[in-house]
């Protein structure tokens, strides 16, 4: 049984999804889907610590031997990717039967849940396989679980917000897979760990470079780096609640480790960092990033499209640590990785609750709820220092590597600039707290009250989290560092 | 050269071509279908890279030692499926947002979403 | 304000008295100056009545320094005002500093 | 001992909590034993390291007493101990927890072994004094404390960058001596320099203070400049430049206040010079001028505080604070009255008050380390200070002209707050000894010889001297209801005003621009309709997906290029 566990964690969500379309109760389909996905956390927990204690597990599946067959490969980062994915959708579903109550309408019930394992294990199947094909399917598998989920929000701009993510997400994929296709092309071999071996001999081709930019562009737009990010606000904003927290918590997270991936395994660190003006490019790009997506968080009305563009800027923080290309800044990378997760998770899960019991998340419905709902508001505080980075949070751990990574590269302005970026962090997540504690509840909205356990639990598990891995920070800090360390290891 | 190569040409025009559709249409099912396209050229990338000159089909037979690489054929059976999906939940969308806007063109969904902010 | 009680300083020939009080204090420090004895730090200290001249000279400087100030700096009291303008958009403008009634820092 | 590991600030905040949820006499009594009790403790602690932590490569120690922060400690305590009293009959439960939350902040600022801890309670400080301005609640006090939490939160963020490059180059964040060497040590110093009110970073100071309330004033003159002047006490003692930064600061605030109608205001400017003399104390860096600094420090804390309650009196028993519209309140405020002017005594440093056995410290210390020049300045600050601090206040709060109110003194509470800080200063005064015991060095210093009292009397007696005599002349400045333009006229008045008019150029610019561009492009995409039957144009911002995958193509197409042309 152990053996097979890399299979398991993609099999678990992707058999459970058909069996969930007979569970007519929604109750029913829901307990069935918490259970699968803490099926799939129990895996990885376990696969985390194999990996931690002997190395890689290589599975083969069906027996076929790589590079001929497909081989299911976790090191310590896909492990620590597992980890976040599977351990964030099994909390996130905890709220999701009070959420989607009012949400969804009731005959669409079931067919969320099935959508919701799908998408998992879409993601999870991406994280845990071996072969470059394989990526291009699973992640099809997840979008298109995604483009619908986004889709069944009450407003009739999901339906539009859906649409235009199906048609970026598409040509982002299509993109992915004509990389693919050229590299299979210049070595005969889909296997990535081949591919890692085979593609030095050919690196400088024009076709490889092709390949390249065609699975950078394409991973760039799932990654949302700016500015390729317009798709995502508006799908983060009017999907429903549980929706927005599962994918702005673990979808671009999966990106980001695919970017991490192709540049540093398939492609190697002296291909993509030395060969490609990469480094510069992504720099620029990830600072941009943060500050016009900061910038444009501020002025939102709507605290979802806040946030959806302040993760915008989060991404931008991790590509910064990414491009510095050192041990350091991939790990400072890989710990907002998990980081992020956390504090976006614990804030649209808080927003979710927000909108079950005033069923709007623009700015000035959120006067006076301070002392309204308390126990919400105090976890989108939280939440918001985590985002700033607040000392005592998992945002200050992130940062605070970050511009040591920075700084330990010479590169100070940088250093400056990701300190001055968490200013506009403050300036957005004080028009919350200004609007909620220092503002009467607007006429006729008096008693509102607290969120249902059903919310508030998982949330504060969250938020907890936050808390707790900014001051120990040695599971997330010991198992960046290793992956970040393997990768720099591994590669030539 | 520029002839022998000529597979790939018909792969980069009908790839341009449904790009071109997709940024510069605003019908809704217009744009899906461009989309169909770009991605049907990438299909035909993969098929056309797996063939091999003077081979045949790669089913086994007597006197026959040259097949054609089957790898990137069964690769394109599943992307097919995927691209059907997907056109399928594009058209399935573009259903939805003429019932919610009554309009498959993209500038009147988006004046109309720009009104409601 | 006949019915208050009579102050200290309502009456004119108080104010004169404490002033001479205070004239005759200035002279005696001046003569004490020549009496005792003082370390010297600084050579100016031997100039004589160093510290009184200083001090007067030094006020009235001072004084006259800032009564230029003024011309210069002086601007109405709602200056900032006018511009940081949505402070009148809000229903307590201005009431924070010449409120009217006292203690308004005490909640209800 | 596990007593010793609880750091000072851990108390203040259980009691901030407790006072959150706690109402009426029990709060009251909450409060006040707080900080007795928590005065206690730190009394028996010894020197040394207490807590520690680690916090990735680095130790942190947030936990550290020597003579040094114990000094501070004990004029926190006290200060945290008359500001309790001074506003027990607050029910605002906001302004009372952000008081105890800000004292406890700066005690954790000054017990702070690293830059990390120090940098946290630095924060702190910013984030819970301003809601003291805030509790004010009207839209002055509001927009004053937004500016005052921007600037405060600006130097925390400097130190931040500070420390990071601090421990890039030492590989340690302890906090010693720092000095001005590299760029963490200018950084750090920058930082400090904001909280310190440094000439030209001095306005949010001036801006905030004014605006708070009563009683949040009182809090606020205490701890956070205090924090301040102990940062670089610790970090760059004997640095040259403070010197001169400080007999700055000693000087040019006394012209405003001379003029400033405000009293209160006029309090924020006269802290500004009290502040000077510590820095050019610290900046001096010999034993007995760190010693006059500190405890010119410790004396400024009780005396300024006394200063800013006896005005807060007047404030909440009149609701004025302007010299214009006060005037003879002795009659009716006689309690208050004396109290003030035990105040004044105490900030002019006449004989017998506190202010006197810290200052000249200060001054001798300048003089034996030949700075003449500072000397002069310093001299000239201190009559100065007489007079607009020691007369300036009570003459136009008590005396001068009748204004017509008649309201009587303040609640008990507030008149034994007073009380407690007027005792302290005479008693400081009288009995130096006690306090110089607490000092970080013996320097057998006594400030009662002939030499210095005379000097000090003959120099307070003729600047009363030359006040009374400009006010017999009628030379004297009146108070008018005026706004006076200082360095915030540059982030108040300059940058905005030319902000919006810069932007109102681009967006013409910008405006043109674009409709040539856009008629450019119109007419060439007609054409191409013309053809095509394309419905509109390409780039019109109503086509999000059209345009999305137009960038990609873009990005695609840029990093091809770069990538074959690299």
């Amino acid at each position: 049984m152990l053996t097979h566990l890399p299979a398991l964690a993609v099999i678990i969500p992707l058999l459970s999804a058909p069996l969930c379309l007979f569970l007519r109760r929604p109750l029913l389909a829901w307990l069935f889907t918490v259970i699968a996905s803490g099926l799939t956390m129990l895996v990885s927990i376990t696969l985390l610590q194999q990996v931690m204690a002997s190395g890689t597990i290589v599975y083969e599946m069906g027996g076929w031997r790589p590079p001929w067959g497909i081989e299911y490969r976790v090191d310590r980062l896909n492990a620590y990717l597992l980890l976040i994915v599977t351990s964030i959708s099994t909390v996130v579903l905890l709220a999701a039967n009070t959420s989607i109550e009012k949400e969804i309408p009731r005959h669409r019930l079931t067919l969320f849940y099935v959508l919701y394992l799908l998408s998992l294990a879409g993601l999870l199947g991406v994280v845990t396989t071996g072969d470059a094909f394989n990526v291009f399917v699973f992640l099809e598998i997840s979008s298109l679980a995604a483009y619908s989920l986004i889709a069944l929000g009450e407003d009739r701009r999901a339906l539009w917000a859906a649409y235009q993510y199906l048609i970026m997400g598409t040509i982002g994929a299509t993109f992915i897979l004509i990389g693919i296709g050229l590299l299979y092309q210049m070595t005969g071999t889909l296997n990535m760990d081949d591919l890692s071996r085979r593609l030095p001999e050919v690196s400088q081709t024009r076709t490889v470079f092709a390949a390249f930019a065609f699975i950078i562009v394409g991973v760039c737009l799932k990654v949302a780096l700016f500015p390729l990010h317009r798709w995502l606000p508006n799908a983060y904003a009017y999907a429903p609640s549980i929706v927005t927290a599962f994918l702005a918590a673990t979808s671009t997270k999966v990106a980001v480790y695919l970017l991490i991936r192709f540049t540093f395994s398939i492609f190697g660190i002296s291909f993509s960092f030395t060969t490609v003006p990469l480094q510069t490019i992504f720099v620029i790009l990830g600072l941009t990033g943060i500050f016009a997506a900061s910038t444009t968080a501020i002025f939102q009305k709507n605290v979802k499209h806040l946030f959806a563009y302040s993760s915008v800027a989060q991404i931008g923080y991790m590509i910064v640590g990414y491009s510095i290309s050192t041990t350091m800044g991939l790990m400072a990378t890989l710990l907002h990785l998990f980081n992020h997760a956390l504090m976006k998770g614990a804030l649209f899960l808080a927003l979710g609750a927000v909108m079950y019991r005033i069923g709007s998340v623009r700015l000035e419905q959120f006067q006076g709820l301070g002392r309204q709902m308390p126990f919400t508001m105090a976890a989108i505080v939280a939440g918001g220092l985590s985002l700033i980075g607040v000392p005592l949070t998992v945002g200050f751990v992130s940062k605070w590597y970050l511009v040591l990574a920075a700084l330990e590269n010479g590169w100070w302005p940088v250093a400056v600039l990701i300190l001055l970026g968490s200013l506009l962090a403050i300036v957005y997540v004080w028009r919350i707290v200004e609007t909620a504690y220092f503002n009467e509840p607007p006429a006729g909205r008096e008693s509102i009250e607290e969120a249902p356990l059903g919310f508030l639990v998982p949330v504060w598990m969250l938020v907890s989290a936050n808390i707790y891995f900014g001051m120990d920070t040695r599971l997330s800090v010991q198992v960046a560092e290793a992956a970040s360390q393997a990768l720099f290891g591994v590669s030539p | 050269m520029i002839l022998g190569l000529y597979n790939y040409w018909v792969v980069v025009v009908l790839m341009m071509i449904g790009f071109y559709i997709v940024i510069a249409h605003g019908n809704l099912i217009k744009k899906i279908v461009g989309l169909s396209i770009f991605q049907t050229a990438v299909f035909i990338f993969y098929i056309s890279i797996a063939k091999v000159d003077d081979a045949t089909a790669p089913i086994l037979e007597e006197g026959i030692s040259k097949y054609s690489n089957p790898l990137p054929h069964v690769l394109i059976l599943t992307a097919i499926v995927v691209g059907i999906a997907t056109v399928a939940l594009g058209l399935a969308l573009a259903v939805r947002l003429n019932e919610a806007y009554g309009s498959i063109e993209e500038e009147s969904i988006q004046n109309q979403d720009n009104q409601e902010c | 304000m006949d019915n208050e009680k009579k102050h200290f300083f309502d009456d004119p020939n108080n104010v004169k008295r404490v002033l001479r009080g205070f004239y005759a204090c200035c002279v005696v420090l001046v003569v004490l100056d020549f009496v005792i004895h003082r370390h010297i730090y600084h050579s100016w200290e031997n100039l004589w009545v160093f510290y009184p001249i200083f001090g007067f000279i030094a006020c009235v400087v001072l004084v006259e320094v800032a009564k230029l100030m003024r011309t210069v700096l002086m601007r109405p009291e709602d200056y900032y005002d006018e511009f940081e303008s949505d402070i009148s958009d809000r229903p307590d403008a201005n009431q924070g500093h010449r409120a009217k009634s006292g203690g308004h820092d005490v909640d209800t | 001992m596990w007593i010793l590991e609880i750091p000072p600030f851990l108390p203040f905040f259980i009691a901030a909590l407790l006072a959150a949820v706690t109402r009426g006499t029990l709060r009251g009594v909450i409060m006040l034993a707080l900080p007795v009790a928590s005065a206690i403790h730190l009394w028996t602690v010894p020197e040394g390291v207490h807590l520690q932590m680690a916090l990735f490569d680095y130790q942190l120690t947030p936990y550290r007493v020597d003579k040094l922060s114990l000094m501070f400690g004990y004029v926190f305590h006290i200060a945290a101990f008359f500001g309790i009293v001074y506003s027990l009959h607050v029910r605002d439960t906001v302004q009372q927890v952000a008081a105890l939350m800000y004292a406890g902040s700066g005690l954790g600022a000054v017990f702070s072994g690293d830059l990390l801890s120090l940098f946290v309670f630095w924060e702190l400080l910013a984030f819970t004094s301003v809601f003291l301005i805030w509790a004010r609640k009207s839209s002055r006090s509001y927009q004053a404390g937004m500016r005052y939490l921007i600037i405060q939160v600006l130097s925390g963020v400097i130190l931040l960058i500070g420390a990071l490059f601090y421990a890039a180059e030492h590989g340690s964040l302890e906090f010693g001596f720092i000095g001005l060497e590299g760029i963490a040590g200018w950084l750090i110093f920058i930082a400090f320099g904001i909280k310190c009110a440094f000439p030209f970073m001095h306005n949010w100071l001036t801006d905030a203070y004014p605006e708070s309330t009563a009683t949040g004033t009182v809090f606020l003159s205490a701890f956070t400049t205090k924090v301040a002047v102990y940062s670089l006490a610790r970090g760059y003692p004997g640095t040259e430049l403070l010197v001169y930064i400080g007999a700055a600061m000693t000087c040019f605030p006394i012209f405003y206040a001379v003029i400033e109608n405000d009293l209160r205001r006029v309090l924020a400017y006269s802290l500004i010079n009290q502040v000077g003399f510590m820095v050019v104390g610290v900046g001096i860096g010999t034993a007995l001028a760190i010693n006059g600094a500190v405890s010119h420090a410790f004396n400024d804390v009780i005396f300024k505080g006394l200063l800013f309650m006896t005005m807060g009196a007047v404030l909440h028993m009149t609701g004025r604070m302007n010299g214009s519209d006060l005037g003879v309140l002795y009659k009716t405020m006689p309690k208050s009255t004396v109290l003030c002017i035990v105040g004044a005594a105490s900030i002019s440093a006449f004989p017998l008050f506190s202010g006197f056995v810290s200052k000249s410290m200060v001054m001798s210390a300048a003089l034996e380390n030949d700075y003449h020049l500072i000397w002069l300045m310093l001299l000239f600050a201190s009559a100065g200070v007489f007079h607009h601090a020691g007369i300036k206040i009570p003459y136009f709060a008590f005396f001068a002209h009748d204004s017509g109110l008649r309201v009587s003194d303040p609640p008990n509470n507030m008149l034994l707050a007073m009380l407690i800080a007027a005792v302290l200063c005479i008693g400081i005064g009288v009995y130096p000894a006690a306090m110089y015991s607490l000092l970080p060095y013996d320097t057998g210093y006594n400030p009662y010889d002939a030499t210095h009292v005379l000097a000090q009397t003959q120099l307070l007696f003729f600047s009363a001297l030359a006040f009374v005599w400009l006010n017999l002349r009628g030379l004297y400045p009146p108070e008018l209801h005026s706004t006076n333009l200082d360095v915030e006229w540059f982030y108040r008045r300059l940058f905005p005003v030319a902000i919006q008019s810069l932007f109102a150029a681009i967006w013409k610019l910008d405006g043109a621009l674009r409709r040539a561009v856009v008629t450019r492009l119109q007419k060439y995409l007609d054409y191409l309709s013309g053809i095509y039957h394309v419905p509109s144009g390409l780039l019109t911002s109503s086509r999000p997906a059209g345009s999305m995958a137009m960038w990609v193509a873009i990005f695609l197409a840029g990093y091809l290029f770069l990538s074959f042309v690299y």
